[in-house]
């Protein structure tokens, strides 16, 4: 999986970078992404999850693709059951403190069946980030000592010949494709992301492709008039597709908070009857619907009114 | 007048945790207890008191009633002084500017390191937990604060997989492993404030939380606990810590009652 | 003036980083400053730099100081003739392309008196990034193989031990005081930049302490409605002054452009009179003046009004 | 209809180097005449050619008449993508993403070695020129576009001092310097376009400007130019071409005549 520097230059010169419209359906940006490749999912935990591609991606049956992402939550278990994935590098893995640990990714892993390869959190930033800057790691003082850092085979020790400090390297971490939800683009893939950042500016420039989708695209005028405030240029960027409520049951800052009772009631389940349980609800959620609209039409709108009206409130108080 | 307040082991924990918090400082919580307990110690002794988050938030003022089960959540920006990417607001630690760092504990050892990833073999563990998360670089870079149940099972001589680096193996093992700065301050529990011998890098206990006594915490330890000489008693919470926290967190998500 | 990372640490943690007020007239300000330190100005070439901190910092006549910025314009002239420091680290130092090259850049240098250590403009970047990051180095592909790269006495090569590459390796740069201007902060510090965000994040970062000049003290509120507009955590400021009009005759991007009238009359002087023509500018500009308000006073209001239309209007176009 | 149109030897350089950049890739222009000329390209046959700035710059629509004096200054953001940090901005670079550099030559070298710092002895120099800025990044990092007057003086056998790298000393030696990307591409003067021999790294001799000969060329180089086998002349510029021209400088801050 490592590439030499001039092969992951390569991928980026090739590009088509002039500023041209890249606005395609769900199933053809889906369709960029070939099997057996390491694709990065933007956002983190159940915050900005690219949910609308994840779901089309187990619909599209991938196979043999590696994700990282930063904090994996209830999406990392779908990816698991559908059996899309047998390798997932991250930081933390599950719904969330309140609703204890991942059955599926206890079942997977316990069992041998899947890898959960788990650095720390800033060491997987720094991955993106080196990934990003085109060099090919950066040296962090974290991990080690740990297990962590003893459990992982691509990291190394090193002298700083600075200053004699001893500091981990991590190495560049460069997805073949990365996957970003944002809250506006335009039609060439100028992303502007509102509240956390995450790693998603790092992630959308480590990687070879970058798919987005976005609760609205926005004219080019638009991105042009505050152009300090865009998060990803245009030629990182292969698809744009409008997803509104692309990242629901999970949050998206400023336009919904999480909607709690689907969380909920996909962790009962979950936490209920393992394996069997999230392949009830792929069935009902992922597989049954004919088209996203269809899978956003299974919630309530009374939900999706109550998490809209929170997140639109604000935090300034 | 002294009025009998009643709370649980969690209360207790995230009470006596927070009050190891000053004010003016800065703290780096993770989600779950040290998110409550940091945001108790705010409304309570500490009203300057810098809160950060994981998922990249600098001095929020979380709503009461409001506590986000995840650290990477919109809701843990409420009125925050600034929203900065992830992989930054972790480095702010590494730069210096973090005084605490705060997180729960799933198994520690007598050396203060804690695992949350792996319970039995690494290869085919009987419990795969959740992972670091943001745990290793906290405890690699800044000094920590635990709060955890005291549980045998929990508290033990070595933990099956250092997720997040306390002494290491003691002694002067951290510093050599190239962790020249930080390490555990304290690590609190329903029954005692632990600290740590400082050249040998082992835990210690300091002081008894409320009615706890030397032999129930030496019960519920799982290695031979060293007792510090000036062993203290910890004051209950108060009525209106308590009042405080429940106001903060009414459902009782985070401080449901422990088994003793 | 390498320090260890427990030194550097030690400034950081010994701050008093509680929510609190640092509101500061320029002179006190600027009186936290010691003589024979290592002072990053912030802002690039002739835009958002902290011109009435060094307006004050001449007139308290510190002495011995470095200075480093990113493109040095005509405050290093200016620098350089009231005798404030001998020891410029920058990547390029004139007023601009169509002005030529400083004759007092040219003086100090050629002769021997001054200093002008030359650094490529990512690699300055990266000294700073690596000083915010608190890592004693970043590695990068540039510089390597050139003159800029032999003449420095602290830069380093090292083969990649994950990919065999040859690296260049730049040292982290942790100024003793960054001053940086901004269009935006509260009284706390907290400080929102607009436009060109330069390489202002780092330096504040990675200096021990912050100054601020900002256009306008705004409330805390106002930056708790947008934090993620952020750019400079209060933790890190030491000083806020308030300085309207604080780059002139440099710009501040969205709230004025250069007063080029101001640039070419100086230029004129510098170019004809060289130091002569300085000493004469800093008579009539630095020392004659009694506040930095009456500084301003010695602009013409009309092209104040233009330079501050034409900002205001915008390049959204 | 051939009409004689006139021109001065800075507006030849500017709209020869424009034709070289095509729609679709990616410029990162340096101050004066490559962003003049970068601008140019946008507004005659590369309308999608996308410009960057050191200032941190993507992307932007610079107004006719507008032209800044530094490519750190707010007149460099019009209508822009995207503004980012400079460190960001040249780090894209490093990354592949851009497809040009695009430099102005104080002096420059048989290799494409360019010195934009000392003339003379590094210590004692008779000119200390500003330096490179982002200049040794884009030339370590990109594939390069040279744009400079013809003269002896400044195009020499070897260069006082490297600021910004070409091909070193020639053969394999970039590469072996850790140079393993980029290039001197092309450097372009008022009587000629340059080239280079890939094997050797050696500048020579590819096409003529309207007018010019290879004596001529070879009487104002400092070192022995080869001469490649199908040399072309390039076409004058046109009434278009000159058109734009004056209308984006009309005060012709970028292109005075310089002497033959």
């Amino acid at each position: 999986m490592e590439r030499s520097y001039l092969e992951l230059r390569e991928k980026v010169e090739k590009k088509d970078k002039g500023l041209r419209e890249k606005v395609k359906s769900l199933s053809e940006a889906v369709a960029l992404i070939p099997d057996n490749v390491h694709v990065a999912i933007g956002g983190c935990h159940y915050s900005r999850t690219p949910m609308a591609l994840i779901w089309e991606i187990i619909r599209q049956r991938k196979k043999g693709l590696t994700f990282s992402k930063s904090i994996t939550a209830t999406e990392g278990d779908l990816l698991l059951v559908a059996g899309t994935t047998r390798h997932i590098i991250t930081s933390w893995f599950s719904p969330g403190v309140t609703w204890g640990v991942s059955r599926i990714m206890r079942h997977y892993v316990q069992s041998g069946e899947a890898q959960y390869e788990e650095w720390s959190h800033m060491s997987l930033g720094l991955r993106y980030k080196a990934g990003a800057m085109g060099v090919p790691f950066l040296p962090a003082r974290s991990m080690l000592g740990s297990d962590v850092f003893k459990r992982l085979s691509n990291v190394k020790e090193m002298s700083c010949p600075f200053t004699g400090d001893k500091l981990a390297l991590v190495p560049a971490l460069n997805p073949d494709v990365a996957i970003i939800h944002v809250q506006k683009a335009d039609p060439y893939g100028n992303a502007q992301i509102s509240g956390f950042p995450f790693m998603d500016k790092d992630i959308a420039l480590a990687a070879d492709r970058v798919i987005l989708t976005t609760e609205q695209i926005i004219d080019n005028s638009e991105i042009r008039r505050t152009p300090d405030r865009t998060d990803i240029p245009f030629f990182c960027v292969d698809a744009v597709v409008e997803a509104p409520c692309g990242c629901l049951p999970h949050e998206c800052y400023g336009v919904y908070e999480p909607d709690f009772n689907h969380m909920d009631m996909y962790v009962k389940l979950m936490m209920e009857k393992s394996v069997d349980g999230v392949k009830e609800y792929l069935d009902k959620y992922f597989y049954g619907p004919e088209t996203f609209e269809d899978y956003l039409d299974l919630f309530h709108v009374k939900d999706i009114v109550k998490a809209t009206l929170s997140a639109k409130k604000g935090y300034g108080g | 007048m002294a009025v009998k307040v009643s709370y649980n082991t969690a209360e207790l924990v995230c009470i006596s945790s927070a009050r190891l918090l000053e004010d003016g400082k800065v703290v780096f919580a993770g989600a779950g207890l040290p998110l409550l307990s940091a945001i108790l110690a705010q409304k309570t002794h500490a009203k300057t008191l810098t809160i950060l988050f994981e998922g990249g938030v600098i001095g929020p003022f979380v709503e009461p009633g409001k506590l986000p089960p995840s650290t990477n959540e919109q809701r843990c920006a409420t009125r925050a002084n600034m929203v900065l990417p992830t992989t930054d607001v972790l480095l702010l630690q590494q730069r210096g500017y973090v005084d605490y760092g705060f997180l729960g504990g799933a198994q520690v050892d007598q050396y203060g390191n804690i695992n949350s990833s792996y319970i039995g073999d690494w290869d085919r563990p009987t419990v795969r937990l959740p992972g670091t998360g943001g745990g290793n670089d906290i405890a690699s870079l800044s000094k920590v604060i635990v709060a955890m149940h005291h549980e045998k099972r929990r508290l033990v001589k070595k933990v099956d997989f250092i997720t997040s680096p306390g002494y290491l193996s003691g002694g002067n093992s951290r510093k050599e492993a190239g962790l020249i700065a930080g390490g555990v301050l304290k690590v609190v529990t329903h029954l005692a404030i632990l600290g740590f011998d400082e050249e040998k890098g082992v835990m210690c206990l300091e002081g008894l939380q409320p009615g706890a006594t030397v032999e129930k915490v030496k019960e519920n330890t799982g290695f031979d606990l060293m007792v510090k000489d000036n062993l203290y008693e910890a004051s209950a919470p108060t009525e209106e810590e308590l009042r405080v926290l429940h106001i903060l967190d009414p459902e009782r998500r985070y401080t449901t009652a422990r088994g003793e």
